[in-house]
């Protein structure tokens, strides 16, 4: 067994630099790499260009590298809920662009997965496809799209193991599993590091090959944005 | 003329029943509550869940389980969760059978905007676009003229499109739509709405064949 | 919750005909889809194109289909340990394309996916190329590979629901979850059947919307093809 | 001269501590048994593992558990299964380190040839030419020369191809070389063979600079 664990933030965040291309799971707040995007901001390196398919709330999430005006690009998908955000993009601080969301998905899965680029329905005929390469398949237009490139990836899992191995909860599974691997080290923080041997090989969302670095995460407190409810009768 | 609800509940009969469907925030999400108790259908959300159900009860929210709107979520029996590359494998290779979604603009030939006003609102199109690209049926849900009173259904959209030559079937707050490529083609008047009323508020190309009937809500 | 389940293995294969292009899950006999093969063998349907990264043995498997010359034309990966096939496909018989094991998986999950085609490194300069597009990307050659078009896919899970919601089991895993939802219609035959609502939703491995038709298989022998032990001191 | 055990034993000396393996069908298997125990190495199938481990005693066989040999194996803890696709993105994404495999024939270019020969064999590529275009670091493991005693180390492969200028090292019986696009790199001899022996062994061209010294294994 390849032992991924260290034993710390500070170790797992070792190499981080500005400049630095960095993916980050989540959808939304859920399933974000809360511990991993604290230490960034502690740390004060910027001009950062950030894949993630959301850019956090004012005060959590990626919004407190905005605030700290850590990132220079943003590529993302939907980056509405966030004050700060639309203020530094519609200034020119910022560099903003969008993408659609199962693009930025497949960008990721392909760098994980050794494809060049992909050619994807969404976007043609929009402004997504401009400039970009377009071409027809049995009839229908597709756009090629690149595989991305990053320098770390930072993800979250529920479980893991010294060997890096991942299961995701629910829907904070999300883009987590389409950027281990993707990046030049992908980092993953979980709630729970069991030991090697009690997770079952068939339930392993993500084998530790794609994984460089494990730690367990100090606490979460797993924001909720739309707390939506029904009454009981 | 039909209120939110309304147009959810209409958009409800286009459901059939074996459908996995997916839908947009707004308007879309309404339907679910309308949808016939005898038939099977399944709701899948872009970020990653098949078979969604109702809002949890107070006290019972998983910040791990939510919408695509961000909203906390339930699940039903027979749900499942997964990554978001095999969500929009779902949404791209067709598994998916209708999806409903709001819009700002539909043309005549069936192209959407619904993702950006420069310089105004810039979100972002989340999973629009990959949505509008591979349905094999679209329902647009929304109101015939947006607050200014002008037309929704243009000749030609004026903002940056969402997706070409995709939307299906429109249902407004006055009528129901079909996009054929020549034009909007009137199927159906909202309870107490004439056809020139909603020729009045059409601005793309109406096609008028026989007598229209009024929805059956 | 749509109801996949169907009561046999007859209603499950309804609507295969000669001249069908079928995929088929497992690798080497594990995980094969051992009940649909029987029934494809005992309905004597012929003219067949057969996607499967392997071919079966001489008396298991697709070698079964082999036998009955039910297949007109196979798509694999690897046909060694199959004495009719080498027979039928040196005499002509039989028309073969062979392609690489992964170009193999990923031309499946492409059809899956609404991807056209892909690029993959795998074969290039070889003549599995041969007539192919290339391309260069950052440097390096790539094959354009287009993705499968299939009538049916028949494949094998360890447990599944009347949701058509599939868990497999091990190796026998394989090509199976790659290959559902990748033809028009997807045949899933389970070793267990389970209530819908047990199986937790985070270890689904494939959701019940890529599959159609979904039944309890009769029994399964689950032969091995390299029995391979070590001694206990 | 080395028998299969023995160039098992010299590759074994290859793989690093943190490296994931690919090991192929034939001599490249044994390898597993000589990798140094004080390092910590993971050996990946590619019909779907990873942590493989030995095979497992007579009577505790799964069918289910097998590699890509189709033998029956076991697994040794934080193993994983996953499916096709997820095992050649491992292998395409370059995160196996070191691919292992037996050749036919190897050009002097790094060409390799190992999966068929016109009308006589041919049993399909598996997942051969996935790996040697995309593996980071192949060792080719095999005797220097054929059962008609013709040499397998070619300026040019006849052979159909495997995989162009992708071979970075092999091993023989004889030797270890290196592949530097300019001719096979002489770095080792196999106990007691010369320099002269190789030479005569190797059609392609053979590059010999200074004292070339003897396998430690």
């Amino acid at each position: 067994m390849i032992n991924k664990k260290v034993g710390s933030v500070d170790d797992a965040l070792q190499g981080v630099k500005s400049g630095m291309t960095f993916m980050f799971g989540g959808f939304g707040l859920s399933g974000i790499a809360e511990n991993s995007i604290a230490k960034l901001v502690e740390l004060g390196i910027n001009n950062l260009t950030c894949i993630s398919n959301n850019a956090g709330v004012d005060d959590f999430g990626l919004g407190l590298l905005l605030h700290q005006k850590q990132i220079k690009k943003m590529i993302s998908s939907y980056v509405g809920e966030n004050d700060e955000f639309e203020r530094q993009m519609l200034s020119g601080e910022l560099d903003v662009e969008l993408i659609p969301q199962g693009t930025l998905a497949e960008r990721c899965r392909a760098a994980q997965a050794g494809f060049p680029a992909i050619y994807t329905p969404a976007g043609f005929g929009t402004e997504v496809a401009e400039g970009k390469e377009t071409r027809e398949f049995n009839g229908k237009m597709y756009v090629l799209e690149h595989a991305f490139k990053a320098d770390f990836a930072f993800v979250k899992a529920w479980k893991g193991d010294a060997a890096g191995n991942l299961i995701f909860k629910g829907t904070a599974r999300n883009f987590n599993p389409n950027m281990c691997g993707a990046a030049t080290i992908t980092v993953a923080e979980v709630e729970e590091l069991v030991p090697v041997g009690t997770l079952d090989p068939n339930h392993i969302h993500i084998p530790g090959i794609f994984v460089q670095r494990i730690y367990q995460g100090a606490k979460y407190e797993k924001r909720i944005e739309q707390r939506t409810v029904r009454q009981k009768n | 003329m039909l209120d939110k609800n309304g147009i959810a509940k209409r958009i409800a009969k286009e459901v059939q029943d074996g459908y996995y469907v997916n839908l947009g925030i707004g308007i879309p999400t309404l339907v679910a509550n309308y949808v016939r108790d005898d038939i099977e259908v399944e709701f899948q959300s872009e970020n990653g869940v098949l078979g969604m159900g109702p809002f949890p009860f107070e006290g019972e929210e998983d910040a791990d389980i939510i919408n695509a709107g961000k909203q906390t979520i339930t699940t039903l029996p027979g749900a499942s969760f997964f990554d978001s590359a095999m969500s929009f494998s779902m949404i791209r290779g067709q598994h998916v059978h209708l999806t409903i979604l709001g819009a700002m603009e539909v043309s005549e030939k069936g192209d959407i905007a619904n993702w950006k006003i420069p310089g105004k609102m810039v979100k972002g199109m989340g999973g629009a676009m990959d949505l509008v690209a591979s349905a094999e049926n679209i329902i647009v849900a929304m109101m015939h003229t947006n607050k200014a009173g002008e037309s929704k259904l243009l000749k030609k959209c004026s903002l940056p499109l969402t997706g070409v030559k995709c939307v299906k079937k429109i249902v407004t707050n006055l009528a129901v739509l079909e996009v054929t490529g020549k034009g909007f083609k009137l199927l159906e008047r909202a309870p107490g709405i004439s056809v020139e009323e909603i020729q009045k508020a059409t601005e793309g190309k109406l096609i008028v064949e026989g007598t229209i009937p009024e929805m059956d809500i």
